[in-house]
């Protein structure tokens, strides 16, 4: 009753009240928000992903910045994978939780170096990763990188034969705990010396690799010329 | 790559029935361990020749190609003499470095075509620098703090709850429609205005142009209207408004004439004199 | 720590290090390794459980106390399950642990049409909607009206049986686009867009619409009344 004491006997509820009027909730209850949602989450959680899920007018960029900066000593701390963030535990307190280790399966130095050259050359073809080798990539390897969802495939190459190429996934960075791909460790380093670039052999006369297969892909002399045309 | 323990496949030498046990072939095996060489454990000949450039100690960027072929071309030897099968891509890579030292060692031909030797070389070492350095980029990765082993995510994820919601769609047109059915629900009729209450210009210019041969003088413009149209106020308004402005038509096309004596006064008509 | 103290089982003879010389680390220090292990766990952690996974000499339940106020207005908050504890969204914010599933419906005739008696003639009495309908207003309409949220209960009319008025509410407006009832079209408007088909019916009731009249109505305070006088 009390909300009508004050007014006249036709209350028009939309009088005053324009529903644009609606502040979203302060920043601090934003923050607790988001904390809430990311703490429930297993995996990464987009700003994007957030937003759909918090009322109407908030600014989640904002109160995961802030979420992360309070986090920033903890126990659990606020990790940056791409657009998105979740909550890890710090890794200096792995020693704790050796009950929760997952076993992972043993890659082979096949699948890791296989994923090191996709993580550092993306996106690449798979000729070029044999090149890279000197050796045939089995689809083994490549099948199990792809069903860790480590990696996924990229665009066309717009050469002929249009290969597939390869990159990274939102899910290798978490598990490596990188933020983009940008920050693989020494890249800027393996950049600077000319080893991420794709050198086509001089007049095409190339060291001969054990391609077993996808000859054709080779053929034009110099797979890689647009290798990193869209870094 | 473990040069140690038994688990590990060495290449390793046929048996040839001289005597493997005795000291001396111990010793020549020693030696030949050397350059012993885990074939299956090789990832192909670029693996191979990474490996045998290790044995010249020196950074990837100053290595020897020469020296690099003729350590490959001597392991092929080796392999060969201990009735090893190869590869064949082994062998074409031997084959290819066998080219390429000759070319090294043989002055330039200004008639040959293609790249130089030098380029050759340089080309493998570039290759074998960066199959070395993403060898290494791989240790690293994997020496990160990983997901599961080092760092841990929320070990009871909470579930997300699914909820039916039912939204109401209803716009304005809508509630406006409902209204305007309701306040006009009395007196619905499916024409956009009441013919029966109207009389229109072409009714009252029939019904004047009739009339006026009859009228010779002066006729109040009221005596027109249609009989039964005075009682109703809307028809009356109507049926004046309707010959008034059939009156008007008319005396444009110089059929009759209009008069009226001051403001608000009757206004009378006749037809226009010959 | 009790629990250790005498346990005496790792201590071998001829060791020169006993742990427990060790000492435990600062008490924000294994908060955070707490805080860890509860966000890891998968399933509510006893204190017990927790002083088996902590360097020796920590005292975990000081440690849950002091994590468990730290948490005590974020987002999640520390729950005690029996002796056991776990991170929990605050119950403030379990609504956004809920995605919802749309089912978009048409609104059925009789509740259009009851919806638009209330907007246009607010507030107004069952009584009256029941009148300008013509027919008898079930509860159920009502009811739907209101949990939706698109019609609340006003003020009880001051006259015989004080009957309950039913005024549109903001997220109604909110709905429709409308800043206030007031900005509903009239009976002009909706003549010019063609959605009366015929005149307003003469001599009967003036309808209130869009109260352009409002001043009057307001100054009478009751602008239904008059209009009803005969129920």
């Amino acid at each position: 009753m009390s909300d009508f004491s004050d007014s006249g006997d036709d209350p028009q509820p939309g009088d005053e009240i324009d529903p644009r009027d609606f502040p979203p909730p302060p920043l601090a209850v934003q923050e607790r928000m988001v904390e809430a949602l990311l703490f429930a989450s297993s995996g990464p959680m987009s700003v994007r992903e957030m937003a759909a899920r918090l009322p109407r007018g908030c600014d989640p960029a904002e109160a995961v910045r802030a979420l992360a900066a309070r986090y920033q000593d903890r126990g659990v701390v606020l990790e940056r994978i791409g657009d998105a963030w979740a909550f890890r535990t710090a890794p200096d307190l792995s020693f704790l939780m050796q009950t929760e280790t997952v076993d992972s399966r043993r890659l082979s130095r096949a699948a890791t170096e296989t994923l090191a050259i996709i993580a550092y050359h993306q996106p690449v073809t798979r000729a070029e990763i044999e090149e890279i080798r000197g050796v045939a990539v089995s689809r083994g390897t490549l099948d199990q990188l792809i069903e860790m969802d480590w990696v996924r495939m990229g665009r066309r190459r717009m050469t002929p034969g249009r290969p597939a190429t390869f990159v990274v996934t939102e899910t290798f960075l978490d598990h490596f705990g990188l933020e983009s791909a940008r920050d693989l460790p020494g890249l800027a380093e393996l950049r600077a010396a000319g080893l991420l670039d794709s050198r086509p052999p001089e007049g095409g006369f190339n060291v001969p690799l054990a391609l077993r297969d996808e000859e054709e892909e080779m053929e034009d002399g110099s797979p890689a010329d647009d290798l990193f045309e869209d870094e | 790559m473990s040069r140690s323990g038994k688990d590990v496949p060495y290449l390793k030498p046929v048996p040839d029935g001289s005597g493997a046990d005795d000291f001396d072939a111990v010793a020549e095996r020693r030696a030949e361990e050397a350059l012993i060489v885990d074939v299956e454990g090789f990832e192909g000949p670029l693996d191979l020749l990474l490996t045998l450039s290790r044995t010249q100690k020196v950074d990837l960027m100053k290595i020897s190609v020469l020296k690099l072929a003729e350590q490959y071309l001597a392991f092929v030897e080796q392999a060969r003499k201990l009735r090893i099968e190869l590869a064949a891509d082994y062998l074409v890579m031997a084959a290819w470095l066998a080219f390429l030292k000759s070319r090294l060692l043989l002055p330039p031909d200004p008639e040959a075509e293609g790249p130089s030797a030098e380029d050759m070389a340089a080309h493998l070492a570039f290759q074998l620098e960066r199959l070395q350095a993403m060898r290494e980029a791989a240790s690293r990765l994997m020496g990160r703090d990983r997901l599961g082993q080092s760092r841990f995510q929320r070990g009871a994820p909470e579930t997300v709850a699914r909820k039916r919601r039912t939204e109401w769609q209803a716009g304005l047109i809508d509630l406006m429609r409902a209204y305007s059915r309701l306040r006009t629900k009395d007196e619905f009729r499916p024409y956009a205005f009441d013919r029966k209450g109207v009389f229109t210009m072409e009714q009252a210019l029939d019904r004047v142009r009739k009339m006026i041969g009859y009228a010779g003088d002066w006729t109040a413009l009221a005596d027109f209207l249609p009989d039964g149209w005075e009682a109703d106020p809307a028809r009356r308004r109507s049926a004046t408004a309707a010959t008034f402005a059939a009156t008007l038509e008319l005396a444009r096309q110089g059929q009759l004439e209009l008069k009226q004596d001051g403001t608000f006064s009757p206004i009378t008509i006749r037809r226009k004199p010959n």
